[in-house]
């Protein structure tokens, strides 16, 4: 665990808006952390001190956090925070960005998925992803979901395929929707509908963990309100972290909140304690309007 | 550690499944990796054997004879007269004393170029003023010898070549080579001398000239006519039926085979306008032809990638149409049209099919010295070559192509170089 | 004064116009209040004198050099051989020939008329030279009339600026047009001379012929002529060649693009893919040296090794080496349509634990279908297009084969055989190069037509 | 749209005016080297002489197209004028449909001048014994049909798989010729000279060459295609290899290769005649052919050089026994033959075929 600066140096340079971030009192954090070790039995994947750099840019710098079992964690923050960036190295796909370096350590069920004997397909299987934009493959509604499975050898035959595919569509609430269309194409479908086809291709894996980029930022209102429902469903089963702009949502479907800004961890706990009391300045300034 | 139940992911099966992926997946990469390395080779190949091949095309075997310019020989009023072949067999004939019989003689007299007559006769009527001295002269040594010196062609019989050269030659030729009287030099008749049918004669100026003149009616006609066409369909063309046929039209005229625009060129330009055949000026409108499609398609690219704000910029300024796009538009288009005039023109440089059809074919040894003169082209020269049965012509192909390779090679460069230095990402 | 002084008279006196016009301009803007009073800024005043000076003297210049000569000698051999027969445009070139040379040169052919030819001479050059003077004059003439009269109109009324953008216009839709004229010459050229060989020979003996050979049809003394213009072994020879072309192309042009787009750092690719695009700008006759002279022999070497008897011009050599040409072309189409794929699908399928591999052979790859085969199609075109590699490395003998270790001829080389050096317009031979060249025309249009449609569909696709 | 239709139609009218008139036009233009035209097989000759003309001239370098004998002479007789050929080479003689046609288009008077010869050899490795054909024996073994060896005045297929078969006095080895495709002139005067040489010699066959002469082209000139007969390309170095690989295979090309590569090829004996120099020029090697050019006399003096150039080429220097178009592989006339027809071509002598 790192220390922050100290506190006279902090006071020196207050109004030093180049030294905003260095502000930060990682001992907020602690709390969190101690939390972390009482709970191990729920905790799926833990962070520590990760750090990501883009080519010259520092993207992430020392963050730590926990992500437990059947909760949704929503990470929230300005444009450009990292909070994407961390998203994606939870399951590493950033690993195809070609200059894109990570340092420190994440695990997974207490295994670090940066070590060397841990294979990168099934992290990924393991942890899902939902992104920003709905990405359905250019095939039919049933071949989307059945894609992960079939890749996996976790169906072998046509009944279990159909038996998957059917489950996840129902449990995202589509198959009533595109019964009936479910081998025509998957980008024929409406924005919400593809979201929530992604996710169901993302639940026909089967994973432990399901990272959400952003998933309702190019869907209208009503189409969100159905994602929101269904992440709060699929708690139950799942952990789930969610990459939000809007602090309505992430007070709306998380229960707990971290909140990045410029790569740092500014604060993280509760989501009715960040939204209502927060400890730092900086969260204070975002929450409420004042921040940029 | 927390106790989840044995999940798909820790199955036996899993695994197993997992390394056979593994293992298609690292096949796969395998393949991706084999085919490019077999693209690298076939270029690797293709330049090193032509590079092998042509090197020697820049240097000739040469002959160096003390020829004494016997003043008896000349008569005053017609240097032309004189026997010039004479001067040099009776030279070469000098350091064989021991050769005597007529039919040993005119074997020893084929070592040198048949040429050397003229390049003598050529020196002398330049400067008379070597009558009655001795001048130590390279000239020029048959093809074969050259061959024979370079590459050792000939020498036995397992390189195919044997008959060409007598026991005799062979003799002749290695107590000369250890006299230090052959050499290889550089070869200036290549750069200087039109087509022949000697190869130690033959040269390529007279193709490079039919090649300029063709390029330059090709430049002059399709960079005026492309960038005009394209301004018009890109800025200025309503959309309609017509423009849209036009569009598709240019598009396919693309990727028309060039033999057809040879069809066009002969039936169009020397059938129905009576223009002569073989001549540069007929070679660059059809070239022109061809490369059209590709300056207009091109330039459209260039214009299209100038963003709608400087347009719409210039608008509200209160200029026309025809102003923005002449004042504001073409310039900051023009890096990316010259770009594509270059590539086009490139691709016009090696052209050769159509240039066949309208009679650029021909055996002529004349430099042309303007577009209405009959001459070939650097493509044709090559492809003419190919077809001689003597051994030197695969060297002097070789490096023609090598010229015209660096030629091509050269345009792309500052096609590219063009492109980095001017574009500019909006 | 000849023709390029003229020019260049022409375009210094328009570029004289363009000052005197801007200079009148600006002093009618003096007179009536300033620049701005004047409906157009003074230099289009200038641009509108020059072109109304300088587009209609090099219009009647043209057409002036294009018909005088013929008006002329037809004056003279009216005049001095009334009774030549009109119709005998042999005794006409040779009449005009022989004019124009003794004018030019004073020599005279074997003939026996002379004195009347040296007449007749002088009247040309007499003629000539009237033509000439003529022609100075009303290009001169013409020009200043519309230059002159623009710039006495000037006012600060006159609609400078749109009579120039009219004329820029104008000559920017003939450039586009000639596009349209390049493609009707194709079709007329071809077609025209098509029909008469048609005439000669079924379309249906053209088209189903299994025989093909117009070599020996050339004499009339030789094995007869009917039934040896079959197309067919043509064609199956050119789909040989491009069958073995496509064989080599496509898994080496489609694998490594996906290396190259997929796999390879960029180190590699930097090195790489310019390498490879090399291959494209080759011109095809040094494909041709290099299939008829390294890759054919090697294979012919091979074959005998192995106890194969691989012809040396077989279809094999010269369509590998087609193939080899085509790389670059497959390659970096297949590159364009797969990176046009977009990366949030390649993440999704990546997401859903797919393998790199599995997210391109399952994900990437169909999608980019539909624009792999435009190009590929394209491809096709271009194999079944290509002249010189076979023209240098396939044989000449029409044999209906589908072994590539066999020689075949193509479509391309029969077209130049025919056509090389005979200009004669009126045997089966040479018309039926023109019958090849349009099937070859219709065969290309199609498949280039359908190539960018599917392409053109697919690019939409993803915006 | 308005403006596109009215500026269209008044290019479209300019256009159609200028292509009107054009045609007319431009088809003059003065010549001042010399066109030739013609044999593949003459080319070689014809430009090594034009090179020579030109470098020992002021006049410029003649301008050579190969077009093949038939398609030389075609565009030689069509039209006298700048814009038609001055000289055609050929590897036959004109045939008098030629010279009606040239006549038909004001070309009455043509010079012949024969510059030469060229043999057909059928040639084998050294490393085997000699061959002695006949043209009958070439004619039986690579014919495509060939008559009922039973007598009867019938065609079958072609039989013959070894040499014994055909003669029985030839060696006991499988017959296999490289030879050039038929696009190639050497084919064409091996099928007349040889092929139908031997051909004739069945009275039978003969015979229908009076009622129908295309059937007996098509039985005398036809070659087997069941791999006997390999066509080998037009490249006769390639064969020389060939055959020096295996040494049972015969080859057929041209005289000149022959004598480059003595030393690893012979020529089989055909009719009792060896194909040597002497015996080709002399006419007795039966496989041979002349060669000729043929000249405009009306274009004498109107192109400049013309005169000049028959003079370089019917010199000794280069048509002479030692001249250097023997260099490039031609045969000489005897000097009897030479010196006929130098004084034919100095004199501009109009051709007269004899019989035809």
């Amino acid at each position: 665990m790192k220390t922050g600066l100290g506190v006279s140096d902090t006071l020196q340079e207050a109004d030093n808006k180049e030294h905003i971030r260095t502000r930060i009192d990682k001992t907020l954090l602690a709390d969190n952390q101690a939390n972390v070790q009482n709970s191990a039995a729920q905790i799926r994947m833990t962070a520590k001190d990760v750090n990501v750099h883009y080519a010259d840019n520092h993207a992430i710098k020392d963050v730590s956090l926990s992500i437990y079992a059947n909760e949704v964690l929503s990470i929230i923050g300005p444009s450009g925070c990292g909070k994407s960036t961390f998203l994606r190295c939870l399951n590493r796909i950033n690993d195809i960005i070609d200059d894109c370096k990570i340092r420190g350590e994440i695990k997974l069920d207490g295994k670090d998925i940066y070590s060397a004997d841990m294979d990168v397909v099934e992290l990924r299987a393991r942890v899902g992803m939902v992104f920003q934009k709905p990405n359905p493959f250019p095939k039919s509604v049933y071949d989307n979901v059945a894609y992960g499975p079939r890749l996996h050898s976790m169906v072998s035959n046509r009944e279990e395929t159909d038996e998957v595919v059917y489950s996840c569509l129902r449990q995202v609430g589509l198959l009533a929707e595109v019964e009936k269309r479910i081998h025509k194409s998957g980008t024929e479908l409406s924005g919400g509908q593809q979201q929530r086809l992604c996710i169901a291709r993302a639940l026909a894996v089967k994973p432990d963990v399901i990272l959400m980029d952003e998933p309702c930022s190019a869907l209208d209102p009503i189409a969100t309100a159905k994602i929101e429902d269904l992440i709060d469903e699929l708690r139950t089963q799942y952990s789930i972290v969610i990459v939000t702009h809007s602090m309505q949502q992430a007070a709306r479907v998380s229960q707990r909140t971290a909140y990045f800004n410029l790569g740092d961890l500014v604060e993280m706990g509760d989501t009715g304690q960040i939204f209502t009391n927060p400890q730092h300045q900086l969260t204070e300034d975002y929450i409420t309007g004042r921040f940029g | 550690m927390p106790q989840t139940p044995v999940s798909f992911w820790d199955t036996p099966k899993f695994k197993r499944g997992l390394a056979k992926r593994r293992a298609a997946e690292w096949r796969f990469k395998l393949y991706g990796l084999i085919a490019m390395l077999i693209g690298l080779a076939s270029v690797a190949l293709l330049f090193v054997s032509i590079t092998l091949n042509g090197v020697g095309a820049f240097w000739q075997t040469q002959i160096k004879l003390d020829i004494f310019f016997d003043p008896a020989e000349f008569s005053e009023e017609n240097l032309q007269a004189a026997n010039y072949g004479k001067l040099v067999k009776n030279t070469l004939y000098s350091h064989f004393p021991e050769v005597t019989k007529r039919k040993e003689k005119r074997q020893l007299s084929r070592i040198v170029s048949v040429g050397a007559d003229i390049m003598v006769q050529k020196m002398v009527m330049a400067e008379p003023s070597l009558i009655g001295t001795t001048k130590s002269i390279w000239l020029p040594v048959d093809d074969v010898f050259d061959m024979l010196h370079k590459i050792d062609f000939g020498r036995d019989s397992s390189k195919g070549g044997s008959g060409l050269v007598s026991e005799n030659q062979l003799k002749w030729f290695d107590s000369l080579v250890a006299n230090g009287l052959i050499d290889s030099r550089f070869n200036r008749t290549y750069f200087t001398a039109g087509d022949s049918r000697e190869p130690e004669l033959a040269g390529l100026l007279g193709a490079l000239m039919g090649s300029f003149y063709t390029i330059l009616v090709t430049l002059l006609i399709s960079f005026p006519v492309g960038a005009a066409a394209a301004c018009y369909l890109e800025e200025f063309a309503p959309r309609n039926r017509f423009t849209d046929f036009i569009e598709i039209n240019i598009n396919n005229l693309a990727a028309v085979p060039s033999v057809v625009f040879g069809l066009l060129g002969l039936a169009v330009f020397i059938n129905f306008f009576g223009l002569p055949r073989s001549v540069p000026l007929v070679g660059g409108l059809v070239l022109s032809l061809m490369t059209l499609p590709t300056i207009i398609i091109a330039g459209r690219a260039a214009l299209h990638a100038v963003p709608p704000s400087i347009r719409e910029g210039a608008l509200a300024l209160g200029a026309s149409k025809t102003q923005t796009v002449i004042q504001e538009v073409v310039p900051l288009a023009m890096p990316g049209m010259l770009t594509g005039t270059i590539i086009g023109i490139a691709r016009a440089l090696g052209e050769t099919a159509p240039l066949l059809m309208i009679g650029m074919v021909a055996f002529i040894v004349d430099i042309p010295s303007g577009p209405l003169d009959p001459s070939t082209a650097l493509p044709v020269q090559i492809f003419l070559w190919v077809d001689s049965p003597e051994r030197a012509f695969v060297e002097k192909t070789s490096g023609a192509i090598l010229i015209l390779l660096a030629f091509l090679i050269t345009m792309n460069i500052v096609a590219v170089w063009l492109r980095q230095k001017f574009e500019r990402r909006w | 004064m000849n023709a390029w002084i003229l020019i260049v008279v022409v375009l210094a006196l328009s570029s004289l116009l363009y000052y005197v016009a801007k200079r009148r301009s600006l002093t009618i803007a003096r007179s009536v209040g300033g620049i701005h009073r004047l409906h157009s800024a003074p230099r289009y005043y200038g641009i509108v004198a020059a072109l109304l000076f300088a587009v209609p003297a090099l219009v009647v210049l043209g057409l002036w050099i294009s018909i005088d000569e013929g008006i002329i000698f037809r004056l003279v051999l009216a005049e001095y051989f009334p009774e030549l027969d009109r119709e005998s445009q042999v005794d006409i070139d040779w009449l005009t020939s022989q004019i124009l040379i003794f004018a030019q040169t004073g020599r005279l052919g074997n003939v026996e008329n002379a004195e009347l030819l040296q007449l007749a001479a002088a009247r040309y050059q007499h003629l000539t030279s009237l033509s000439q003077t003529l022609r100075n004059a009303s290009v001169l003439a013409l020009g200043s009339i519309a230059g002159f009269v623009f710039v006495l109109a000037i006012s600060e009324k006159l609609r400078a600026r749109p009579i120039a953008e009219g004329i820029i216009r104008g000559l920017m839709v003939f450039s586009s047009l000639i596009a349209i004229f390049t493609t009707v010459g194709i079709v007329l050229s071809v077609l025209f001379e098509a029909i008469n060989f048609f005439q000669i020979v079924p379309v249906a003996d053209f088209l189903f012929g299994l025989e093909w050979s117009p070599q020996i049809a050339i004499r009339e003394d030789q094995v007869g002529s009917s039934g040896l213009f079959g197309s067919i072994p043509l064609f199956v020879g050119t789909i040989l060649i491009a069958g073995v072309a496509m064989a080599v192309a496509v898994p080496v042009g489609l694998l490594s693009a996906i290396y190259l787009a997929e796999y390879a750092s960029a180190r590699i690719r930097s090195f790489a893919k310019p390498t490879l695009e090399i291959l494209a700008g080759v011109p095809t006759v040094v494909y041709g040296f290099f299939a008829a002279l390294v890759v054919a022999p090697y294979f012919a070497d091979i074959g005998a090794r192995i106890g194969l008897n691989i012809a040396h011009e077989s279809a094999l050599a010269a369509g590998v080496v087609m193939g080899i040409m085509i790389i670059p072309f497959v390659s970096s189409l297949t590159d364009d349509v797969m990176t046009a794929v977009p990366q949030s699908i390649r993440e999704a399928s990546l997401a859903c634990g797919a393998t790199h591999s599995e997210t391109v052979k399952r994900v990437v790859f169909p999608a980019a279908l539909p624009g792999i085969i435009g190009a590929l199609l394209l491809a096709v075109s271009r194999a079944i297009g290509e002249t010189m590699i076979v023209l240098m490395a396939a044989g000449l003998a029409a044999r209906l084969t589908a072994n590539p270790l066999e020689s075949v001829t193509t479509v391309t080389v029969q077209i130049v055989t025919l056509l090389v050096g005979d200009q004669e317009f009126d045997n089966p031979k040479t018309l039926a190069a023109f019958a090849l060249g349009l099937t070859l025309f219709v065969a290309t249009l199609l498949l280039n037509v359908t190539a960018l449609y599917i392409v053109r569909k697919y690019s939409e696709q993803y915006e | 749209m308005i403006f596109m239709s009215s500026s269209l139609r008044v290019i479209l009218t300019v256009l159609a005016v200028m292509l009107g008139s054009f045609s007319t036009s431009l088809q003059a233009g003065e010549r001042d080297y010399i066109s030739i035209v013609g044999s593949s097989t003459v080319y070689p000759f014809a430009t090594v002489v034009a090179e020579r003309f030109g470098t020992s001239t002021q006049y410029k370098t003649p301008i050579i197209e190969s077009t093949g004998s038939g398609g030389g002479l075609k565009l030689f007789c069509a039209g006298i004028g700048v814009s038609h050929p001055d000289v055609t080479n050929a590897s036959r003689r004109i045939k008098q449909s030629e010279i009606d046609r040239c006549a038909e288009n004001g070309i009455s008077d043509i010079v012949e001048i024969k510059v030469g010869y060229d043999g057909i050899v059928i040639a084998h490795s050294t490393s085997t014994d000699r061959f002695s054909i006949t043209r009958r024996d070439i004619f039986l073994a690579l014919a495509k049909h060939v008559p009922d060896p039973g007598g009867e005045a019938k065609l079958i297929p072609n039989p013959y798989q070894t040499w014994k078969d055909v003669n029985a006095e030839l060696p006991d080895v499988a017959i296999r010729v490289l030879g050039p495709p038929p696009t190639s002139g050497t084919r064409d005067a091996f099928a007349e000279l040889a092929l139908e040489a031997g051909c004739k010699t069945f009275d039978w066959i003969k015979a229908i060459r009076k009622s129908d002469k295309s059937q007996y082209k098509s039985i005398c000139h036809a070659v087997r295609e069941d791999g006997v007969w390999v066509e080998a390309g037009e490249n006769d170095n390639l064969i020389v290899q060939k055959l020096n690989a295996d040494p049972t295979s015969l080859g057929v090309f041209g005289f000149s290769f022959l004598d480059q590569n003595s030393d690893l090829v012979q020529g089989s004996i055909v009719d009792g005649v060896a194909p040597e120099f002497e015996n080709i020029a002399d006419g007795s090697y039966k496989i041979s052919r002349a060669l000729y050019i043929y000249v405009k006399t009306a274009h004498v003096d109107l192109i400049p050089g013309i005169k000049e150039f028959i003079a370089e080429f019917t010199n000794d220097r280069a048509w002479g026994e030692d001249g250097y178009l023997v260099d490039k592989g031609m045969i000489p006339m005897s000097d009897m033959e030479r010196s006929e027809f130098k004084t034919a071509a100095m004199d501009l002598t109009t051709v007269q075929l004899a019989s035809e």
